[in-house]
């Protein structure tokens, strides 16, 4: 176990040096650089070179790359060019709505993903499974920054029940707190839910063949029981999985959620810092969004173990 | 020669008296209901204003990105709430005092002595004086400091302290726009600072200014928080306690925002949605006229745009009338030169659309024309590329299109690497400077390489030449040579709007492109009277009045306001003239066109009547200007008109 | 006992493949007494399976089990049931346990939780008395500290552990008739013998009845009290199993006793089987489907299908036109 | 055998209608010059976004003394008066483009590093899957800006950088159905009968980890189709003028309130599309493991 979990973080580790390193060198490589922005349009060469001089611009990138590690580890991400302010301040101050809009996504894509799954593969082929899966394929042709526009217009305009844009923290009450990121949060189920109910749908339908179902049924126990109780347990490793390579990107992924909605997200900070060339801010949210990807996906191994006990033996006995 | 350009200074609070006055005799934006000052005056003060804006702030020092030119929609507004300018511009042009009380030039026209205001202290208890104004200005002039802005300022060699309350500005040639352009909001080097906040470094997260509004609070997730300033020198105001602004990137959610009730206040710049806004009984909407241009800037020294008959021929395949349409939704003026809506030059030389003529340019050049256009890579500037790609095909001029996101495109045309580029010419004003940079050949900013000898004489001429007249004159040559020699092509004037919920009073537009909310108040009655979308649509669309006419407005209070003659331009230069009479019908002229009398109807606040085109005219907060809005078929636009013979 | 427990007439299941129609169970009928064992033999393949889910209707969504057919349990006919009055007599009418018993068991669900799960939902026990009785059952069927074992997950016990385990879930509710579904053909041969004795024990104990399918016609001859042997879906020849042992008549039952390794026989006698291929179900066939490897079939085999006929005697039945004669 | 049904009716009406409509999209795409269209960049400026049905007059720009065409716009026109229907035969070739060479290039190149990950195991495994993970982990967007200007913003560029970030995914179900089969005994046998590693992984591995594969990579084909109108949004899409479907309905989101058109039917034709290829892929699926659901 031990060892397993030195390998997990040797790779983590290696996932992290790779990852930065390559984003810092891109993002270097791409024209115009943070003064271009400090400058403004009408600027001349010289004022350019300058503010390049000024913000330590001109230096060698693998040496910037190398002092920006090396300050890493020593816990500082750097102040941002643009904001000027700290890195790990403005990440810090985001990471509520990122993580509250994550969780909340999350749990509305699975409240969709699983009753639809299990009801497509106990009757596949069913008139109900075809309107399932062809109402998910239609959610998937509707790019998600037309579904948030529309879901605006329905809930907020012409319903008027939830607000449109913006954040309340959660010092402005819980219920306001989860009704201003309802609309985002389901913004995105409605796209990430359909292949978590696919995939659920289709290892559902393998496990319902198995010998432990028909024996589960010859107890004569009634058809709910044996799919979420017996069959959903085994059925959930691929959709686990997909599940983590979901999350994994919403920490960073969801900008387009965030600009139609105004969330103040880590992914809208992301994508601001990489169009500003805000390289200190870029490197801060890269870090945070890699650690955040390692960490879900060891904890999706995990959950394999709790959800299948011969996998748990396996990790215990050290094969894993 | 020695001359007070002040001479005639109204006191501000007397303005904002008048202002006042206006807003109770006449009601706003047609609200008739409005209650007398003496009941609705307790009701001003208090509430909070929620503004939406769709970029954010980038802090409040001089030093920092997108600082050395004009500031954008959101910074100006805010800033403009939390510091203060020494001079304003107000709608007419006419200076007004601000933080400084009087401006008077030296005899050799080479240095300002500018009296300052009193017993005025920043928010931080600091006192407004000399050492202030003088500090935040050798910040600025020191080259050490790099500061972007300063050329702007170019002509500014030294700002001294005269005494505690008097500042001297030393020149470096005479300079005619001086105290113009030290009146000019959009840039951040005019407002004066807190020397404390400003030495301790914490003024750029931070702002401490001396306006009606304090810093409070800057988070993602609450907003950018400014709070009444309960002693603000200019007694009785703010209104407001707080003003919240909000970041709302997306354009149809940030209407959206307004339409649900969760902003008061919104920038717009999407024509369909300005036009929805401004057609919508419970929203106005507000416009802030600037100068300068949208532009698309030609590298003269690449060929084949070294030949003036491909340019020529570029000038007469544009048709701005089309990507004012297309792009911009129609909200923004059509645009003859950079001087601004306001600068009239008769004979203009703009070369109106002219397939033909084009043809005959590029048949005449010869050689095949293959050019690239950088463009933004926004959905508008997607409409934009491939708008004027689809025109130069129809010319045999084949152009590539190379989408970028602003610093790419900044790069490239700071490194003169491109044959044509989206640019903007700034609203400012007084525009001498910004063409001096922009055109003469020895600028290091002249971006296009245009390069000509009576350029250069016409800009170093409006330079130094202190009669107005003439220098007016000057600076329409000029625009006359720009459409001659064709070193850029204009794709539309420049105007900011905002759109605002009923219940938002007394928001003024300002000259430049900063939107003033330091007067508004909210209507707190009005708060319950947001109609739902659906039903004003159905009006709008029609543009029909309402009948049977349920609404509550006095229509005598409408009328007395519309009755009488009034004028206006429209963005083609066609001039109109209204005469509403009192039997209920309205007299059309359209000069040299059009005449006719045609029965007007008054309902919603709102005066319908139809010529070769609907109309409908709302009357607004001023009582001698009145908007009037036109459609036929599908096509859409706003005139104003003023009153007057 | 006047009313047998079970009374299955004409069943015939079709199941629907996407090559076709395979009509798996043809007009099979039978009778099972209580206390009774009845043994059902044939090759792989040739319905018995199908057969014994079709009397519980635990059949796939693509099974279809025709309207002529009429199961009777415990006097009353479960034609026309609703699911949740199957469900009452699958767990505590009728059990049933499977061939493999380490896929009939969830990986995923700890051996306590399966055994009680019948009890919580069918007999409303509570959580604590439940799993008492858990391990009581668990005792039972011979497993030692079961205690222990309710907490463990199927993969960690043997394959003759987890029979016991199926047969322990199978008795929980005390059903009547047991339906066991080649029970040890997956087990060592010294554990098959336990398990068989278990079951032979238990089900004297309890009184049950219990259905017997295998492939191995020695094994039932011992445990059963009456045999039916199926080929291609059809119950081709029917008799208490000492009788039918004695004297088969229809040539695929000789040969099904062939089949038998005796021990009398002497070492290196070659093992004896049957030649040719069971029939393809997919393709209807007009005679006697034994007919293609029978070696005493002639033309009627072939044209005319057989009738299951009764012997001389009351209790033996058989479908041959060419019967073998009386063995002495 | 006579009465053993034909594949036809194996697969179902829904398969051959989905495929019936594939085929129409790609014919037409291959076909659109052919066909009497006025041309994807041609505008009426008379009739911007206009209604479905409208009848307007074309002024052909290019031919000054051309008369005016009278044309039918089906799908009305888009906000620059484009006629819908001409732009989304046009965009069938970007979208069909980026939608089916991407899931190749991942498909090609995932599944080799996956099979390789499953197969050999131990060190190469690590390293591979280590490889995967930072792909997985790195922001996507960045490299598209990287690859939008260094190679240009072009339909080829789009396909490769958006294939190289479905490679790990598709590495990912590789590995793990290749560690499934490697175990199996056929695996094990052939080894000992001495056949070499490439030509286990060409004769045994790769005929049981494609039907997998594939049905992966039908469902990314969806994917990347609404992929490319989200670079549309972000700016990084296919350059002007050529349409895509993405694209039109990232245009069409600016005025989704007044003329809803301009984007439902782009939204419309690529969710046919998309549900073709999945109910195409759900057929295959179910007629290469003929199961059933049971219960």
């Amino acid at each position: 176990m031990i060892k397993l979990i030195a390998k997990k973080l040797l790779r983590l580790f290696f996932i992290l040096i790779a990852v930065t390193a390559i984003t810092f060198f891109m993002v270097n490589l791409l024209p115009g650089d943070a003064a271009y922005n400090i400058a403004g349009p009408d600027s001349t060469a010289e004022e350019i070179e300058n503010i390049r001089k000024d913000l330590g611009l001109n230096e060698n990138v693998v040496v910037r790359y190398l002092n920006w590690l090396f300050k890493v580890v020593k816990g500082d991400l750097g102040e941002s060019l643009l904001a000027r302010g700290l890195v790990s301040r403005a990440i810090v101050s985001r990471l509520p709505v990122t993580i509250e809009l994550l969780v909340l996504s999350v749990l509305l894509s699975l409240m969709l993903a699983i009753p639809f799954g299990v009801i497509c593969a106990y009757k596949p082929g069913s008139l109900i499974d075809k309107a399932v899966s062809s109402t998910a394929f239609g959610m998937m042709a509707v790019p998600v920054f037309v579904m948030g526009i529309a879901l605006i217009y329905i809930f907020s305009i012409h319903l008027r029940w939830l607000p449109a844009t913006g954040f309340s923290p959660i010092s402005a009450g819980i219920f306001a707190n989860i009704k201003s990121l309802l609309l985002p949060a389901f913004t995105i189920a409605m796209v990430e839910w359909v292949p978590l109910m696919r995939v659920l749908r289709s290892d559902m339908i393998t496990t319902l063949q198995e010998n432990y179902i028909l024996m589960a049924r010859s107890k004569g126990l009634p058809a709910p029981y044996i799919l979420f109780r017996h069959a959903l347990q085994p059925s959930s490793l691929t959709l686990i999985t997909i599940l983590g390579l979901q999350i994994g990107h919403l920490f960073g992924g969801s900008m387009i959620v965030e600009t139609i909605f105004a969330l103040p997200g880590i992914g809208r900070l992301l994508i601001g810092s990489i169009f500003g060339r805000d390289y200190a801010m870029v490197q801060g949210c890269i870090l945070f969004t890699t650690i955040a990807y390692v960490i879900v996906n060891f904890a999706v191994d995990m959950l394999y173990a709790f959800l299948d006990p011969r996998i748990r033996k396996q990790m215990v006995d050290g094969h894993g | 020669m020695s001359f007070n350009t002040l001479k005639h200074l109204i006191p501000v609070a007397w303005i904002k008296c008048c202002l006042l006055i206006g807003v109770a005799a006449f009601g706003l934006c047609g609200c008739s209901q409005d209650a007398p000052v003496s009941k609705s005056k307790m009701s001003k003060y208090g509430g909070t204003l929620h503004v939406g804006t769709e970029t954010g702030f980038y802090g409040f020092d001089i030093f920092g990105p997108g600082k050395g030119g004009e500031l954008n929609p959101s910074m100006a507004t805010l800033n403009n709430l939390i510091q203060e300018p020494l001079f304003r511009l107000d709608l007419s042009g006419n200076i007004i005092p601000v933080l400084g009380l009087s401006a008077i030039l030296s005899d050799n026209n080479r240095a300002w002595d500018i009296k300052l205001r009193q017993s005025v202290f920043f928010h931080d208890g600091t006192p407004f004086n000399a050492d202030a104004v003088v500090l935040h200005w050798q910040r600025q002039l020191d080259p050490d400091n790099h500061f972007t802005g300063r050329k702007i300022f170019q002509a500014i060699q030294a700002v001294e302290k005269v005494d505690d309350y008097t500042v001297r500005f030393v020149l470096e040639f005479p300079w005619p726009p001086f105290l113009k352009l030290l009146s000019d909001e959009s840039y951040l080097s005019v407002f004066i600072p807190s020397p404390r906040a400003v030495k301790e470094g914490t003024h750029n997260g931070a702002p401490v200014g001396t306006g009606p509004f304090k810093f409070f609070k800057d988070s993602p997730t609450d907003g950018f928080i400014v709070v009444k300033n309960h002693d603000y020198w200019q007694k009785g105001l703010p209104y407001l306690d707080k003003i919240i602004f909000r970041v709302l990137p997306d354009h149809q959610s940030r209407y959206a925002s307004l339409i649900a009730g969760q902003m008061d206040v919104i920038y717009l710049d999407r024509g369909n949605l300005i036009q929805k806004a401004d057609k919508a009984p419970s929203f106005f909407t507000h416009h802030a006229k600037g100068s300068g241009a949208e532009i698309v800037l030609i590298n003269m020294r690449k060929p084949p745009l070294d030949d003036i008959r491909v340019r020529r021929a570029l000038a007469f395949a544009n048709y701005q009338k089309q990507e004012i349409k297309l792009a911009y939704g129609g909200i923004l003026p059509f645009a003859r030169h950079p001087l601004g809506e306001a600068f009239e030059c008769v004979n203009d030389a703009y070369p109106e659309h002219d397939l033909e003529k084009a043809r005959q340019l590029i048949a005449d050049y010869g050689k095949p024309v293959i050019i690239g256009y950088l463009h933004s890579n926004t959905s508008r500037g997607k409409v934009i590329g491939e708008l004027f790609q689809q025109l130069c095909k129809s010319i045999g001029v084949d152009l590539k299109l190379i989408p970028l996101p602003a610093n790419g495109q900044i790069m490239r045309v700071l490194k003169r690497d491109f044959h044509l580029a989206t640019w903007r010419i700034l609203s400012v004003n007084d525009h001498g400077p910004q063409l001096y940079r922009s055109f003469h050949s020895k600028s290091p900013t002249n971006f296009t390489g245009y390069s000509s000898t009576l350029m250069d004489a016409l800009l170093q001429s409006q330079r130094t030449e202190m009669g107005p007249e003439i220098r007016k004159e000057i600076l329409c040559d000029i625009a006359r040579l720009i459409n001659k020699d064709v070193p850029i092509l204009y794709r539309g004037g420049r105007r900011r709007y905002i759109a605002a919920s009923e219940k938002v009073k007394n928001i003024s537009d300002i000259a430049g492109l900063t939107v003033n909310m330091a007067t508004a108040w909210i209507d707190s009655e009005k708060k319950s009277r947001i109609k739902t979308h659906k039903t004003v649509q159905k009006v709008v669309d029609s543009f029909d009045c309402p009948d049977p006419c349920k609404d509550f407005e006095d229509t005598d209070v409408i009328k007395a306001k519309i009755l009488g003659t009034w004028k206006g331009m429209d963005d083609w230069g066609a001039k109109y003239k209204f005469i509403f009479k009192e039997d209920n019908t309205v007299r059309l002229h359209k000069t040299g066109r059009m005449k006719k009398t045609v029965p007007y109807e008054i309902c919603s606040s709102k005066v319908y009547f139809q010529g070769r085109v609907k109309l409908v005219a709302t009357p607004g907060t001023d009582k001698n200007k009145m908007e009037i809005q036109w459609k036929r078929d599908d096509i859409q636009g706003v005139v104003v008109f003023f009153k007057g013979d | 006992m006047s009313i047998p427990l079970l009374s299955v007439k004409h069943l015939t299941t079709d199941i629907h493949l996407e090559q076709g129609k395979v009509r798996a169970v043809r007009d099979v009928s039978f009778d099972l007494w209580q206390g009774k064992t009845i043994g059902i033999v044939g090759e792989s393949g040739c319905g018995k399976s199908i057969l014994c889910k079709s009397i519980l209707k635990l059949l796939p969504a693509y099974a279809h089990i025709l309207e002529k057919s009429q199961i009777i349990f415990n006097g009353r006919s479960i034609n026309n049931l609703t699911e949740k009055e199957l469900n009452k007599i699958r767990g505590q009418g009728a059990a049933m346990i499977f061939q493999d018993p380490l896929s009939s068991l969830n990986p995923v669900m700890k051996i306590g939780h399966q055994v009680t799960e019948t009890l919580l939902y069918h007999l409303k026990m509570e959580e604590e008395p439940a799993l008492k009785k858990a391990e009581d059952l668990l005792k039972a069927v011979g497993i030692a500290n079961p205690s222990q074992r309710i907490d463990q997950y199927p993969h960690q016990l043997s394959g003759g552990l987890r029979q016991r385990v199926a047969i322990a879930i199978a008795l929980a509710c005390e059903p009547k008739l047991l339906i066991a579904d080649e029970p040890t053909t997956a087990l060592d041969v010294t554990v098959q013998a336990e398990i068989l004795d278990l079951l032979d024990h238990l089900q004297i104990q309890r009184n049950m009845a219990m259905i017997l399918v295998t492939h191995d016609f020695g094994l039932a001859a011992c445990r059963a009290d009456e045999i039916a042997v199926m080929y291609g879906g059809k119950i081709v020849e029917y008799a208490p199993a000492e009788k039918l042992l004695a004297n088969p008549r229809m040539p695929y039952t000789k040969a099904l006793i062939n089949a038998i390794p005796r021990l009398e026989d002497p070492p290196h006698t070659p093992l004896q089987f049957i030649e040719g291929q069971p029939p393809n179900m997919m393709i209807p066939y007009a005679g006697c489907c034994f007919a293609p490897r029978c070696s005493l079939a002639g033309h009627q085999c072939r044209d005319q299908e057989p009738l299951l006929i009764n012997d001389d005697t009351d209790d033996h039945s058989f479908a041959c036109w060419n019967p073998l004669g009386k063995i002495s | 055998m006579d009465n053993s049904p034909s594949i036809f009716e194996k697969l179902g009406i829904t398969f051959w209608l989905c495929l019936m409509w594939i085929v129409l999209v790609v014919l037409l795409a291959l076909f659109a010059d052919l066909l009497p269209l006025p041309g994807a960049d041609v505008m009426d400026w008379d009739h911007p976004a206009a209604p479905p049905g409208t009848v307007g007059t074309l002024q052909s720009l290019i031919a000054s003394d051309a008369n005016p065409t009278e044309i039918v716009y089906f799908f009305g026109t888009d906000t620059m008066g484009r006629d819908i229907l001409t732009r989304l035969i046009y965009g069938a070739r970007v979208s069909l483009a980026v939608g089916l060479i991407t899931p190749l290039i991942g498909l090609f190149f995932g599944g080799i590093l996956g099979m390789l990950a499953g197969f050999y195991k131990g060190r190469v495994e690590t390293i591979i899957m280590a490889v995967m993970d930072s792909i997985l982990a790195f922001p996507g967007l960045v490299l598209l800006l990287a690859i939008t200007f260094f190679l240009g913003p072009d339909l080829k560029n789009i396909i490769i950088s958006l294939g190289f970030l479905t490679i790990p995914s598709f590495a990912r179900i590789a590995r793990a159905n290749t560690l499934t089969y490697s175990q199996r005994d056929f695996i094990q046998a052939s080894r000992m009968v001495g056949q070499n590693d490439l030509s286990i992984i060409i004769h045994e591995i790769i005929p049981n980890i494609f039907t997998p594969m594939l049905i992966y990579a039908l469902l990314v084909v969806s994917y990347m189709i609404v992929a490319e109108g989200s670079l549309s949004f972000l700016g990084l899409g296919v350059p002007s003028p050529t349409p895509s479907w993405g694209g039109m309905i990232a245009e069409g989101k600016e005025v989704l309130e007044e003329t809803t058109h301009v984007s439902l039917f782009p939204a419309l034709i690529m969710f046919l599309t998309v549900l073709s290829f999945n109910l195409i892929g759900d057929s295959l699926r179910n007629l290469l493991d003929a199961r059933g659901g049971q219960l």
